[in-house]
């Protein structure tokens, strides 16, 4: 099986924000993205989602590397300072690179 | 003093079961549900009895109404800068000089549930009341500097869920008229105050999970979340008696007044000025001034309205 | 002309909602509760009808309504050959020979507020009209060569959704009549025509959420969605005038038979033929038909029905 | 022998659905709407009902009730100790002991179809009969030694949806009367057999869901899922009778004692007795019980309490 | 803490196909699974689930690698073509070994 | 792009224990979490959230190792042996280490 590497960058943060971050992460250069609602914890409170936005979202985008560090860099810049939110990149082993 | 009406019995026993750390929930969709059933059904009431007014006749009680929806906001707005800063008093006034359509719904069944009439057209009143405090707040933080993209907030703001749905009802009512929305009388008649019930027990539980925001919020905060209802109310019902709105209108306009935004005002305030702290805002909106209206304020604001015209 | 029933201006008002990027949304589930709702109430209320027939007078109708659904997909196919692949053209004929259950509620509703009666077995059309124009499509697609696993097939289409819930409504009905169900009347009678606002509220959400495939189809399949309708209206009324069924009647077959399948065809030709673009399909019957039999065909039908019955 | 109610046919085309594997869901946020909505509906009248009635004179009663809930769940032991180790026959004879709202609210249907009155304080013998076995069940299991939080336990049983929804309906329905609930009987009377509907297609399509757990679970529970429901519905109807209660209220107090927990126990014994197979006692009470009680127990029970009475 | 490396199976698709998925997974060796309900973007447009099944879902499998391969060999013959999806691979240590 | 190396403690179980997981997960030292509703099937048989809390939960922790050995020990000692339960580990690189 041959595989390539490629980055997934995962971001959970506020659900209201779907729209604006999906922006910022497409313009970033990002090809492909998934979303599901959660709900969650962290120095910002607790966000669970009783009612409208008021729960979490986690966006999830597989890249190249360079992709990737766009899209923190965006999201950094653009969010971090006034938003609840997390930002982690891992390793995945894709089949069709091409897709990415 | 007239007596509390049953619905809100069920607000309390979400706001005990809450507390208690119950395991009830409303699924949020449910909640959705509910919010989308009541508003389409104060826009459909109100845009059949719109249909039976001379538009004309509207024009000047609604600029009425929209600068008291531009001077609430101002007045929030001093009151806050005595103890918050700059971003967080304009977002909070933001969210009390517009208004809480949930607390419009309990006043609605309130009133009928006394045997008073009201002018169908408060439900227009509402929608134009939503909008102008917001921009007051938005403008009060960030001054009118270049770097708000007005553009994309006003899509955010004007085509929020709970203006679509209060405009559109508004319309399909006025065109459909009495006869027209009968047969969907089953829905937005008949289930409105059991519908109402539920929403307001969701409310309780969402009130209760929300109690350690209010803790934090300091008493500044919730002396302003008490008494600033107190104030706009009397600015409400003195605006309503002015206009000639019956009893039951004036009480309306007092609790409009009175209520604070917890829905279309945190999301406005959240995209655009997101440096305020959005646990601030709705602490007070939702964890006081939602609970103090109507479990205190309904009764109050209604002798005011009976006072005025006696 | 008959005047449009006020319950399309909800999905105009949908329609609106989407197009101008509202946030407005009902959840899946509520559209889930709506669907499961609509389709108990429309067969409950024709296995009330049915068990008042003798059962033998129906078999000639059935087979004569099972016909169409064999012949519609077939003119169908051959009008899109001149411009489509072939996998696609058999499953877009497929989608067009089947039917879609929201039209026929929309018809229904329209029907009953021009105050015409209707035969209630047509409830046990909308089931006989689902399955056939499928099976064409299918074999369209892949020949009748081995691959297919029909066994698979047939469990994924004639237990989906919208067929258990209208042949359980239907046996139900049959089985407790009238009286058995007027306890529950409040929920499938009284609450019929609301729900069937809400549910058109979301179908204008959703056509509005795929305007974009729309424009990608092409002009070819646009005057197809719109033209092969009208078409299938007059071999459905004239069918229905020729089996003696009443103008309510006659109107409501030419509405099945313009109709177009969105959620039965889909996920069966998703699975049977998966290379079919599913896009092209649902922007065809979900995003063309469906809004055009609702808001311009209805009246076309009924004023055919009365033409033929005239 | 009274005949089935028709809404019996819904749980049988859930369950018929089910077992073909059909697609058709209710999604779980219309099965919890569903659930508050009849949980409420039943303390809200009970709640009115038991405001008409001297508190003292239920007194009595309601320790008889209570001491019933301690004794049906030792005999459940005793019998499954035959045949299962001590966790699992602990647990099981909790959800035994305890009591299904689900089966309470069909057979308040069953017996309103039927004509008959019933003791409105009938719902606050649920609440009493749901906790008493909990606590028997959890003892016998673990021994009265320490490590049991039981502080804890109690918060999670007695804070549990279907106690906070039918004590709150209750209290409500006491304070507001019939007069003040009028305005909401749109929702919680017009609408409770419709719901019931739903909510039995919706547990037909969770039975079949279980199937597969019901056949590794054995004769020996299978047995005593049809046989005990029907020792504990005389135990039941007898004490009915013996506190004076009237066909209909003898008949639901047999069918609450014959009726099995499937919410509150399996929450509390998945806390409490971890140890013990939940697969298990969900297969007796959902998957046979239910179903048995349902389709089969209400009308011998409404005999039973027929007999007694004649 | 001894803990074993095992592969985890991470495929996003249509959630129409969930029956015929759970089927190619399980025949391929997965001793477990765990679905998310999610929505999406990709190279076959967005898929939200705004009715019914027009959503996505995720399908997340741990496993050894030889079930890994399996999984990946036979949903890329089956569903690559003609459905919405993408597949990626990662290690992570699990452990309770002998449960994958 | 500055990174630090953290752990993601990934955990799915039954619904139903929500409060005494999250309750162990901080007491072992999250200083965060995200839960998502998922459903799924392993040694202990198929769990859909069919009603109520009968399906499942993934929680989600980001932390340093000696959190996530200490919520893997804590986890293992209170649920392994009563309650349908996975855990794995996975290395991530987070921007702000110290939220972690
Ligand atoms: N350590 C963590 N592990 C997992 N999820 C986290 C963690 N910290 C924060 N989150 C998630 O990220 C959201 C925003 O985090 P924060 O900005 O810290 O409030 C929270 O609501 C959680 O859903
Ligand atoms: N680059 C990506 N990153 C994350 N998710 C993706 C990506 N590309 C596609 N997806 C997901 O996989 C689904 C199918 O992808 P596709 O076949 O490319 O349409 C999409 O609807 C997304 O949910
Ligand atoms: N091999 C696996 N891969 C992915 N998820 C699994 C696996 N095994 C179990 N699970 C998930 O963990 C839950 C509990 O597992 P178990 O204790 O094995 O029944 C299951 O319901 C699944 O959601
Ligand atoms: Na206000
Ligand atoms: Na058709
Ligand atoms: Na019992």
């Amino acid at each position: 099986m041959a595989t390539a590497v490629r980055k997934l960058v995962t971001i959970v943060t506020e659900a209201r924000i779907e729209r604006q971050l999906l922006a910022a992460v497409e313009a970033a250069g990002a090809r492909g993205w998934t979303i599901t609602d959660v709900r969650g914890k962290g120095s910002r409170g607790v966000r669970r989602a009783e009612f409208d936005l008021s729960g979490n979202l986690r966006l999830e985008v597989v890249c190249e590397t360079a992709v990737a560090e766009a899209i923190a860099a965006s999201v950094r810049e653009r969010f971090y300072a006034d938003y609840a939110m997390i930002l982690y990149l891992q390793d995945v082993e894709v089949l069709r690179p091409e897709k990415f | 003093m007239a007596s509390l009406d049953p619905v809100i019995l069920f607000f309390a026993l979400g706001l005990l079961a809450g507390l208690a750390r119950s395991d009830l929930r409303l699924p949020a969709a449910i909640y959705d549900f509910l919010t989308v059933v009541l508003l389409l059904a104060i826009g459909l009431k109100g845009g059949v009895e719109l249909a039976r007014q001379p538009a004309a006749a509207l024009l000047l009680p609604s600029l009425a109404v929209i600068a008291m929806g531009l001077v609430l906001p101002l007045l929030a707005y001093a009151w806050l800068r005595l103890g918050l800063a700059r971003v967080d008093a304009a977002a909070i006034a933001g969210h009390y000089g517009s208004v809480s359509v949930g607390t419009f719904a309990v006043a609605v069944a309130f009133v009928q549930a006394q045997g008073l009439a009201f002018e169908g057209y408060l439900a227009l009143f509402v929608v134009l009341l939503e909008v102008p405090a917001i921009v007051v707040g938005i403008v009060l933080a960030r001054g009118l500097a270049a770097g708000t993209r007005w553009g994309e907030l006003a899509g955010e703001v004007l085509l929020g869920k709970s203006i679509v749905l209060l405009l559109g009802g508004l319309a399909i009512g006025w065109i459909a008229g009495e006869d027209g929305l009968a047969p969907m009388s089953g829905l937005f008649v008949d289930l409105f105050k059991g519908f109402l019930a539920l929403f307001l027990l969701e409310m309780g539980l969402i009130t209760a999970a929300r109690a350690g925001d209010l803790r934090r919020s300091g008493l500044f905060l919730m002396a302003f979340a008490v008494l600033f209802p107190l104030g706009s109310a009397v600015v409400g019902a003195t605006l309503g008696w002015l206009l000639g709105l019956s009893v039951g209108g004036t009480m309306l306009l007092a609790t409009l007044a009175a209520s604070a935004s917890y829905i279309a005002a945190p999301a406005a305030f959240r995209l655009a000025v997101p440096q305020a702290n959005p646990a601030l805002s709705l602490a007070a909106s939702l964890g006081i001034t939602f609970p103090f209206n109507v479990l205190v304020g309904l009764p109050l604001y209604l002798g005011l309205a009976r006072w005025l015209h006696a």
